[in-house]
């Protein structure tokens, strides 16, 4: 075991190091929290800018082919850029999905004319990527999606909806999931395509969330035409080409959503109980005992997928850990910091409540953690039947014709 | 023994209920989130009509005859139904402060108006962070005016008086003071659950009189101590209507073939919801009695009942959220006001540690171990 | 609301009292705890010369009718008597099986001489019953045993194993449940029967527990051979018999188990921490208050059963919430003893270990208790789908014949 | 960066799994549960044939020249089989006292013997109820000869040697004493997994030899933290075998016409073991290169890595035997071995609440927060 960098890799962490530098102030965790909420146009626009500064520094897809932009470089440079990049105050990332799972599986599916004119735009934060699967009827099931897509000549046309459509309303393009065939049994009669947000055809719709942000959209089609050559993999291949899609997202490993164990240790120095800071007070250092052991254990299982990574394996499910247990940590490390606030933990005006309220937006935040991208028990399917080889349940849905199940509500 | 409430308690239960369903819809709640609706005051009128304002409050002044289970009956419907008025607060902290505290003089004048619901009063204990205590009260009451910042304050911008907790010389004590009066500055101020308004008060110098009764730290705890009891039943209301909510959901959303209330995940999350909101009603029955019954019980049981109701509305409301999936993340969907109402009442009168803290203190002292 | 005694019950109450301290020393907290272990000669002899006192002074079977020996009283005085004997030293309880649920079960299905020939001695403790239900293939899943009952003229003949009898070592006669007709789907095929448990064809294996006792059998049938009079409702019908014993059950509500809260206070008394009782740190203080308000919550609700009983309801899924809550805190409550007890906590010796071993007695006692009599997922599958409605899950076995069910392993 | 256990280390792990499948089956574990089986004492030797005793200790006096990771990987094999050996008391507790706070002529006297099996050493801290501090060792250590009562002692009954903390003029420290000498008293005492045997040490003005480099309570606890990762790779080994052994339960008990594993009520307690495991997997890993590199990180990891480790190992065990039904409660069933082994790790040096305690410490004092 060796914490260290190599000569290469400390030559590399050196060179980002100071490309931030000369960029990017330093994150400072005092300062106001970052909102849970919806990215507005100017924050938009300097996310591109920083994609674009990045793009052309060769600090964007890091492990991408030269031949599309990337650097040609190793897993190893990428999980060091991203552990410096994190110590600077960035723009909020609006290329996650786009970068990390939608244009990976165009890679892996579309023709050369496709990539030629899509690949570099999106390296460069010029266009932006989203991914279209769940439906209100499919959320965790998600081959249980109605959105058709029929033969029309030469063409296709989608009729439909999409929902929890991340960003949809600032992206350019998006990976469509679609049902081509109803006759035969749900995940065999899907399609996958690639299609244009701005054509006639598709409307977007802001979801309000609780937590007070629209990050999320719902997305409608009708009559939209696309051509075959936007069709991703052979016609009933559509599932197909979405575990490519979600296999990527495991990659796509994010550090633990705020709060974390490190805000409630800097709220237990502020606060005082019987007018000694909270983290004297034994009850306290219990609980934050407890949540930090959680939290370096997550934070050492990072460092061995990277280990992983590095080495060329593919990631496990280290990805549906983390997520398991971040998200249900983020809920009780937000409630416990408003226990500690008393009769004012309710507050959640920023300029009033500590932390400009990070502890607050955490727990109206926290909801949406647990469900979004694999909800907690699904997670659980999947360590449960992934990794422990545990048998899948009897399904009754599976080999039935898509056309014949009950009606999903 | 009978533990069980008594018939009348279950009529003013199926009156009350059926007349929030009507007065009282979600929708009143989530439009009460942006500002207060004109239907919340209404709302509030309404049951000052019926009595309600001034349930278990001396008949001499306006009060309603009842006593402490039709006080419960109503906080649980109220807390059921999220009715985004300051029931809690208005009815069962300043009312009551002023009953339990008052001067004849000043129950004479304020205890008709508050239950025919011709004013309102606010309760102003908490200095912002930190959990109830004496050393927690720094506003001083000094020659009749009080001076502090209070915050925050349950319906702080729409009452016209306040019983606020002050030092005087002799230790901490209430005062009424006339919030529309000299000296009062009042600022709206954002909560999580932003239906039950709330304001910043700040006193200099304003007039402010003394509630005789309310002597010392005990007084005041004393009044959180009864408190409690209603405050665990709006809490528990809560959780019945949370765990509802869900299990009818479970029943009619299908994924992969079936209804998702059919797998173990749903139905054990929510077996467990059930089992903390049951031993909760049983916590806050105990209570009711022992606020009715039996004053020596009284700190252990509002203490176990409030910690109970709390911890079971939490878990009630965000599993409701989970169960729901991504719809239940929605603004526009209704599990978001549970959770919300669930975290403001857990802080409302001192958070979860703070009624852990009295329950154990209580323990000790009733030697009940 | 009212928790005083009506003048009746008063009367009731002082009488039982009376009788009890004239009868028994009061029980003492402090002294040795009861040990989870067998229930030996002496304490078998001790059980039955008690019942045998409480029989003749009219306190055993107090609702059943004067009829049968009973008392012909109520519900609430059966409640006041056993709320005045859990003050006592009373041997350990072994007929609450035979007169719970299996005489109760008798009186349902039997006809009359069966009846006027052993109701009165199980009520007088002279002759004990238990219930032969589980088997090792058919544990939580009770509908899928295997022993068969075949017709041999106008006999029926037993071969088969069941397992989990709590007490068939000492018991004169138990409850059968076999397997009549594999043809038929798993419910439809099973008759039930009371035999006698010194016949010919019986053995009994006690079953060493992980815990240090034997309180559990293996009870094996070899052409055991039992006359039709002996059948407790029609061929097919066992199900439903078996629903009524266990329906039963639920009426049996018993105190938690010990190391209970009150057990901990005791210990969080006695131990010091940092040379200040434990009970004065504040961890300690959070977690014996959360365990004491699940702790009244299910104390207060035994009253709710109390009060609905004694207006002639039937009790509810009450006992499930119980024994899902007390067996869950049982094992949280005596590994936090011994946490307590820090380096001296895995001492197993009752000479050497505070309150003579109860908080480790309790940890190797507590599995069983999470598994014996429902585990905790049965207990949650009844609280979901009978008590808030939720759908059963689909079920592959239910309607196909048993003997075509893959067999169980 | 390299997270990852070095190619002769999991060399070493397969050739110890391999040998302890052979030499150490569950039913040596289960007989130990009565007497100690000759079986076990065959074990230890073969042990010290293979160098296993001597990893980490000088080569000048019998060490096998290997570092930190072969030590984990070795505690975290005979943990996972559960072996009836004092390896954590005899290798990781006393010898390491001897190796690290020994004199020349100690080190020469005693770790060539204990390296080869030839002696055993028992580690003496605890008396009795509480968790390890300076103010609980009250045994005295006076004029080279000890007064005082430890308890318990593992592997006290056998043991030739113990290292005994005692209190001198200064302080705390450690002292070698025969324990088959003079004014010593033992008695085997029942443990919570009694396949480990414990003893009741009595000394009456006993000889006793200082260890040098032991004076003072931070020595000791020093030890602790370095037994602490060994101890955490012990339970890791533990968690993970009971793991395995509820899944394959899982996959081939049949109920209701299905694999019990099937049902997402098994399905989802295994899932949360497993991600328990891992967690504890990770912070394990940590800490054993924080044992070989980095003394300053070393008492957060430890710390961390104990508490993490014997809270998967509880969880794993007690779900383990939940996961079995009604034969996991059985005697004659394996799952028992494994919860009784969990709770004997869990306490061996010091409880859960005294390594949350040293961690939060250890935070505070690393300003890693």
């Amino acid at each position: 075991m060796d914490f260290d960098d190599t000569p290469d890799e400390a030559a590399f962490r050196a060179e980002a190091r100071a490309f931030l530098d000369a960029n990017r102030p330093r994150k400072d965790r005092a300062r106001a929290a970052p909102r849970y909420g919806e990215v507005d146009a100017a924050e938009l626009a300097r996310a591109k800018a920083w994609q674009a500064r990045k793009a052309a520094a060769g600090f964007a897809g890091i492990t991408w082919p030269r031949e599309w932009g990337g650097r040609g470089g190793s897993p190893m440079q990428q999980i060091i850029w991203n552990q410096e990049e994190a110590g600077y105050d960035v723009p909020y990332d609006v290329f996650l999905i786009g970068l990390g799972m939608c244009i990976p599986t165009l890679m892996a599916y579309a023709g050369r004319p496709v990539l030629e004119r899509y690949v570099r735009p999106a390296l460069r934060g010029e266009e932006i990527w989203c991914q279209l699967f769940s439906e209100p009827a499919a959320g965790s099931d998600v081959a249980g999606l109605c959105t058709r897509a029929e033969r029309n000549g030469e063409d296709w046309v989608v009729n439909g909806q999409k929902v929890w459509t991340s960003g949809a309303h600032f992206c350019d393009f998006g990976l469509l999931l679609a049902r081509s065939d109803p006759a035969v049994p749900k995940h065999a009669g899907l399609t996958a395509f690639w299609i244009d947000m701005k054509a006639p055809g598709v409307e977007v719709r802001p979801i309000h969330q609780m937590s007070g942000g629209s990050h999320f959209n719902e997305v409608f089609f009708t009559d939209l035409r696309l051509a075959d050559r936007q069709r991703l993999g052979a016609p009933g291949q559509g599932w197909k080409v979405a575990l490519t899609t979600l296999m990527n997202e495991r990659l796509a490993v994010g550090e633990p959503r705020r709060p974390d164990i490190h805000d409630l240790i800097a709220l237990a120095r502020a606060v005082a109980i019987d007018g000694r800071p909270a983290i004297a007070d034994p009850a306290v250092r219990l609980k934050i005992a407890e949540w930090w052991a959680d939290s370096a254990g997550l934070a050492y299982t990072r460092f061995r997928t990277m280990t992983a990574l590095s080495r060329g394996q593919t990631p496990g499910p280290e990805n549906a850990i983390a997520k398991v247990v971040n998200a249900a940590r983020l809920q009780a490390i937000a409630a416990y910091g408003m226990d500690l606030l008393g009769q004012a933990g309710a507050i959640a005006d920023p300029a009033l409540a500590p932390m400009a309220g990070l502890f607050q937006d955490g727990l109206l935040a926290a909801p949406g953690q647990r469900i979004a991208g694999g909800t907690d028990e699904i997670l659980r399917n999947i360590i449960a039947e992934r990794v422990l080889g545990l048998p899948a349940e009897p399904r009754v849905d599976k080999d039935m014709p898509f056309n014949r199940h009950a009606p999903a509500r | 023994m009978n533990f069980a409430f008594s018939d009348d308690s279950r009529l003013l239960r199926d009156q009350a209920r059926r007349f929030l369903a009507e007065r009282c819809p979600a929708s009143l709640v989530r439009a009460a989130l942006d500002a207060a609706p004109p239907q919340a005051a209404a709302l509030w009128r309404e049951m000052a009509g019926l009595g309600w304002l001034g349930v278990g409050l001396p008949e001499a002044h306006g009060g309603a005859g009842l006593g402490a289970e039709a006080l419960c009956v109503l906080a649980e419907e109220l807390g059921r139904a999220l009715a985004p008025v300051p029931f809690l607060s208005g009815r069962c902290l300043a009312a009551e402060a002023i009953a339990q505290c008052g001067s004849p003089a000043q129950q004479a004048a304020w205890l008709p108006r508050l239950a025919a619901g011709e004013a309102t009063a606010a309760f102003a204990l908490a200095e912002g962070a930190g959990d109830p205590s004496p050393g927690a009260i720094r506003a001083r009451l000094r020659n009749g005016r009080i001076d502090g910042t209070k915050l925050p304050v349950a319906d702080g911008m729409n009452a016209d008086i306040a019983v606020i907790a002050a030092q005087d010389a002799d230790g901490p004590v209430l005062a009424l003071v006339d919030l529309a009066g000299p000296g009062v500055e009042r600022q709206p101020m954002a909560m999580i659950d932003p239906s039950l308004p709330h304001a910043n008060v700040t006193c200099r110098a304003a007039p402010a009189e003394r509630l005789p009764g309310a002597a010392g730290w005990n007084a005041i705890a004393a009044l959180l101590d009864r408190a409690a009891v209603p405050a665990a039943f709006a809490a528990l209301g809560g959780a019945s209507a949370a765990l509802e909510m869900a299990v009818a959901y479970a029943k009619e959303r299908h994924a992969f073939g079936r209804a998702i209330g059919s797998f173990q995940a749903i139905k054990h999350k929510l077996a467990d919801v059930y089992v903390a909101v049951e031993l909760a009603r049983s916590n806050a029955w105990y209570a009711c009695w022992a606020l009715e019954r039996d004053a020596g019980a009284l700190p252990l049981a509002a203490a176990t009942a409030k910690v109970s109701a709390d911890a079971a509305f939490f878990q009630a409301a965000k599993e409701n959220i989970q169960t729901h999936g991504g719809i239940g993340f929605t603004w526009d969907a209704d599990p978001h006001l549970f959770y919300r109402r669930a975290m403001l009442l857990a802080h409302a009168l001192g958070g979860p540690r703070f009624w852990k803290e009295r329950m154990m203190a209580a323990l000790e002292t009733a030697n009940a171990a």
